[in-house]
């Protein structure tokens, strides 16, 4: 278990901020970015930080993710050219 | 051009780092500077001294108190900064929302959210409450009244949750946190000691563990409180803007 | 000491409560908002000047947070030059704060008045909190209530330009902080401690070097986007020219100053306290910047048609000369640089002042528009023209002196590129300011542009700017009250 | 070879430089925003491996648990400050990206430099006052 499932974790977390990055609708790479908070916390935890798991996966990946969508529906959804 | 560039600087960065990381004492090793420094003390003695269990509750409350003492402050600069850009949602009555936000949501989805807000609230006041024995706290308390509320007005619309939650109860509480350190810190003074002492000096030493245990309950309220407040603030604040519509009543 | 050792912790917490409470008050009476916005900061700097007779010679305050000793506890270490700048931030937040209450009509609606208020006393409050602690994570916590609140002050008239300045200050600045807070991590991993004062200590002994020297380079970047070191000015001019005049002053006069005096900090009372060797090259490279800055702000500056533009150039080419003075690693350029801080503040709060006053009377933005306004606006006018003599450091005004010693400084150590380059500076500086200095004075005005009669700003717009202005003039002519004690913190220091 | 042992920083560094790539690079504001956010989790991941130990525990001392097995409980303290500090710092840059779009139309910084220099020198002066 140990390390491969901390390796799993991480390679998911390189996807996910990649796919966030490059993907070209805003509210996809919000609700990815809000994935990337929960594997985060999911990490996070397997290192021993439940404190800070709680609060990334309130904050991380509810607040920030819910103020993003909401900026999102004032704005636009795709990306310019 | 400027890409080039940018691209040369973020590979020269990449290295950099890598090469500190290549240099950095082995991750986990017992005998790395962060190991054997100041830790050991905070954790042999956190619980005796803080009457916390949770060592990281000891350390933001108490040892570390000043930091958490700005940390609140900065998420109300972060609301006056929001207010100040966006404005505050109107007073009074006469204005409906015509929230985009607004999901038209059934009758099934209402009653679900009925239901299970107030047990997500429940949840959050064990939080704050039980800080200092299990993770959470204070902050992870207030950030999930937040998030309650936040299911609550994408349901139910912002006009609904601003009545539930109104302005004037908001307004005196948004600062709780910040008031509520000065005034532990204040306290902390008048006691004998220095700003933000939770261990009296000046009172008997049996009572100490006691006047810890309250205080640090009565920040985490604070804490808690202004938090969750300032998050359903800014919520609020974002979601209005430009969508107010005068109603004639 | 007694009761006094409590003024620093009470100097920089009464400020923040006050922004706290100040939205009731907004709530029940607005008048009366900037009248108790004074309040907090006038008893700010009654604490700080107490203090300062207080304070021994050379020695140093240090304030443990909730009785905990320093590795464990956080602490407030004010020493003498500390204490001092805290003093000059007071001083100047409380002068623009005063001068904001009949000028803030013309760049913020109403309904913001609060919230302008608020986020001032949060900007002064954490300038102050920055300047004093003496934790490294601290000053993190107190770097980002400086950054949110200027951001959103920036941001505040809430027009399509001073929304844009705030953006690109913001997309500038976070990722500067987060920066910061990866050295801090660095730092921590290789020493395992907090404390500024302790880290001195386990920085010279740890082993880690390599993390070390990585740590500082971050440092620097990260408080170089807040101090807006050359290459990382970008949004200096935008933000600084935009925001509202009286903020222009804060973000100019002080808020570049205060993050100055943190790589001060660090480079000096972190760092080098037997590790010189780490931080050598870093250092180099940093001075060749700060000489590329004093040229290209004084450049720049010459070249603008907006007058806060132009004062806003003059800021970056100013932040080199601090840097300057802090890289030549001498008591003489150290202080120097010191000196500077305090006169640049005021001069450049001055200058800012002054031409929020000509917005306030004329609406002129434009250098060309100001041909001939002495006659209207003579007040002005004149205290425009001592702030800019001491900007290009002619003699009887605090900016010789300062510049005096950074010349000095570097010159003892065979820097004298950099020497040459700083007098270079002067003569650019005097280029941009005589310009406007000549067209004030000896150019007539267009038709109708100014009133014959002279109808100044109204004097409680005066009053700051005019004590600006003598006090570029009074620290010029009693420098002696301060250089010795300068001197010798700064010898501590190296 | 130390960087394999220290995979977990050798992570974050990746991340963080994911995310400065994304504000640099992208010119979408939104998306630098998301950025940031990148930015500032890695270096929380960074601070939390920072405190980890093999076989370690959490730092919460219930049920005999023994301090010298507990990870480092100082960077998770301070991470807890981190977060807080981020989402405010996410909250007033949404805030004014609203604001942003509803004055220029566009959430495209290149868009956006672009009718900054259209409105040009003198305009801007105007501009600012109103």
């Amino acid at each position: 278990m140990g390390p491969a499932l901390n390796i799993i974790l991480i390679a998911l977390l390189v996807i996910t901020a990649l796919t966030a990055t490059f993907s070209r609708d805003l509210l996809a790479a919000v609700i990815i970015f809000s994935v990337y908070s929960l594997i985060m916390c999911l990490m996070w935890q397997r290192l021993q930080a439940p404190d800070l798991a709680l609060t990334e996966a309130a904050v991380g990946a509810g607040v920030t993710t819910v103020l993003f969508v909401v900026a999102i529906f004032k704005t636009r959804r795709k990306e310019e050219r | 051009m400027k890409r080039v560039v940018s691209l040369l600087f973020l590979a020269a960065l990449a290295v950099l780092l890598l090469y500190v990381v290549a240099n950095m004492p082995p991750m986990g090793d017992p005998q790395s500077p962060t190991r054997t420094h100041v830790v050991p003390k905070y954790l042999e003695d956190a619980q005796e001294e803080t009457h916390a269990p949770n060592v990281i509750t000891g350390i933001i409350l108490n040892y570390r108190g000043y930091d958490t003492m700005g940390e609140v402050t900065v998420i109300f600069c972060a609301l006056a900064g929001v207010l100040a850009v966006l404005g505050r949602e109107k007073r009074g009555r006469i204005y409906a929302y015509a929230d985009r936000s607004r999901v038209k949501s059934s009758t099934i989805v209402k009653t679900m959210v009925r239901f299970t807000v107030p047990f997500i609230i429940l949840f959050s006041v064990y939080t704050i409450l039980h800080g200092e024995i299990s993770p959470g706290g204070g902050f992870q308390g207030g950030a999930i009244i937040g998030a309650s509320m936040i299911i609550f007005t994408t349901v139910f619309g912002l006009y609904e949750s601003s009545q539930r939650i109104p302005q004037k109860l908001r307004l005196p509480l948004e600062g709780s946190a910040v008031l509520t350190f000065f005034t532990v810190g204040v306290l902390g003074m008048v006691g004998g000691g220095n700003f933000l002492t939770y261990a009296w000096p000046h009172i008997a030493v049996s009572l100490q563990p006691a006047v810890v245990v309250w205080l640090t309950i009565l920040v985490e309220i604070g804490i808690g409180l202004g938090g969750a407040m300032v998050f359903i603030s800014i919520l609020f604040s974002m979601i209005r803007e430009g969508e107010e519509v005068a109603v004639v009543p | 000491m007694g009761a006094y050792r409590h003024f620093p912790i009470f100097m920089i917490t009464i400020p923040l409560v006050g922004a706290v409470l100040l939205p009731f008050l907004g709530y029940l009476r607005q008048k009366w908002v900037p009248w108790a916005a004074a309040i907090p900061l006038v008893s700010s700097t009654i604490l700080g000047s107490l203090l300062m007779g207080r304070m021994p010679a050379g020695g140093y305050l240090s304030y443990h947070m909730g009785n905990w000793d320093p590795p464990f506890g956080i602490e407030i270490r004010v020493d003498y030059v500390g204490l001092f700048l805290m003093l000059i931030v007071c001083g100047i937040a409380l002068l623009a704060l005063f001068f904001s209450r009949l000028y803030i009509f013309k760049e913020v609606s109403g309904g913001r008045l609060t919230a302008y208020y608020v986020l001032f006393l949060l900007l002064s409050g954490a300038m102050l909190g920055f300047v004093a602690t003496g934790d490294i994570f601290n000053l993190f916590v107190f770097m980002e209530i400086l950054a949110l609140s200027s951001y959103a002050l920036v941001a505040i008239a809430g027009n399509r330009n001073a929304v844009r300045a705030a953006f690109k200050y913001l997309l500038m600045g976070a990722p500067s902080s987060i920066i910061v807070l990866l050295a801090i991590g660095f730092l921590y991993s290789a020493t395992g401690t907090l404390n500024m004062a302790d880290l001195s200590a386990r920085v010279a002994e740890s082993g880690y070097t390599e993390v070390l020297m990585v740590a500082f380079i971050l440092f620097v970047i990260g408080f170089g986007v807040k101090a807006a070191l050359f290459p990382l000015h970008m949004w200096l001019p935008d933000a600084h020219s935009i925001a509202p005049s009286p903020i222009s002053a804060i973000l100019s006069g002080l808020l570049v100053e205060v993050s100055a005096f943190a790589v001060l900090r660090i480079t000096f009372s972190v760092f080098t306290a037997g590790a010189t060797n780490l931080v050598g090259g870093t250092l180099d490279a940093v001075s060749v910047f700060a000489a590329a800055a004093v040229l290209y702000g004084g450049i720049m500056a010459i070249l603008q048609k907006d007058l806060k533009m132009m004062i806003a150039y003059s800021t970056i080419s100013h932040v080199g000369y601090i840097f300057l003075g802090i890289t030549a690693f001498t008591a003489e350029g150290v202080a120097g640089a010191m000196y500077h801080m305090l006169d640049h503040g005021l001069a450049k709060a001055c200058l800012f002042l002054c031409a929020g006053s000509f917005i306030y009377v004329k609406g002129y933005r434009r250098i060309e528009d100001l041909k001939g306004a002495w006659r209207q606006m003579p007040w002005t006018c004149f205290a425009f023209a001592l702030a800019s003599i001491s900007v290009i450091g002619i003699p009887p005004t605090a900016g010789f002196i300062s510049k005096w010693y950074l010349v000095y400084g570097n010159f003892s150590r065979d820097r004298w590129p950099y020497a040459l380059i700083l007098l270079l500076g002067s003569i650019l500086a005097a280029v941009y300011c005589l310009r406007v200095i000549y067209y004030m004075f000896f150019q007539p005005g267009k038709e109708g542009a100014w009133e014959t009669v002279s109808k100044d700003a109204p004097s409680s717009m005066l009053a700051p700017i005019w004590i600006l202005s003598a006090g570029t003039l009074f620290f010029g002519l009693f420098s002696s009250l301060l250089i010795p004690s300068l001197l010798r913190a700064a010898k501590f220091l190296l | 070879m130390r960087l394999f042992h220290n995979y977990h920083y050798v992570a974050a560094m990746l991340l963080f430089c994911i995310g400065l790539y994304t504000v640099i690079v992208r010119r979408n504001i939104i998306k630098k925003l998301i950025g940031l956010n990148i930015m500032e989790t890695a270096v929380f991941f960074f601070y939390i491996s920072l405190g980890y130990m093999d076989n370690g525990i959490a730092p919460i001392r219930v049920g005999g648990a023994q301090p010298g097995q507990m990870v480092n409980p100082i960077p998770q303290a301070l991470i807890l400050t981190g977060i807080v500090v981020a989402v405010s710092v996410t909250a007033l840059a949404l805030s004014l990206v609203i604001l942003l779009y509803r004055q220029y139309g566009t959430l495209d910084v290149d868009h956006l430099m672009r009718q900054e220099e259209d409105e040009g020198e003198g305009e801007k002066g105007k501009g600012a006052e109103g």
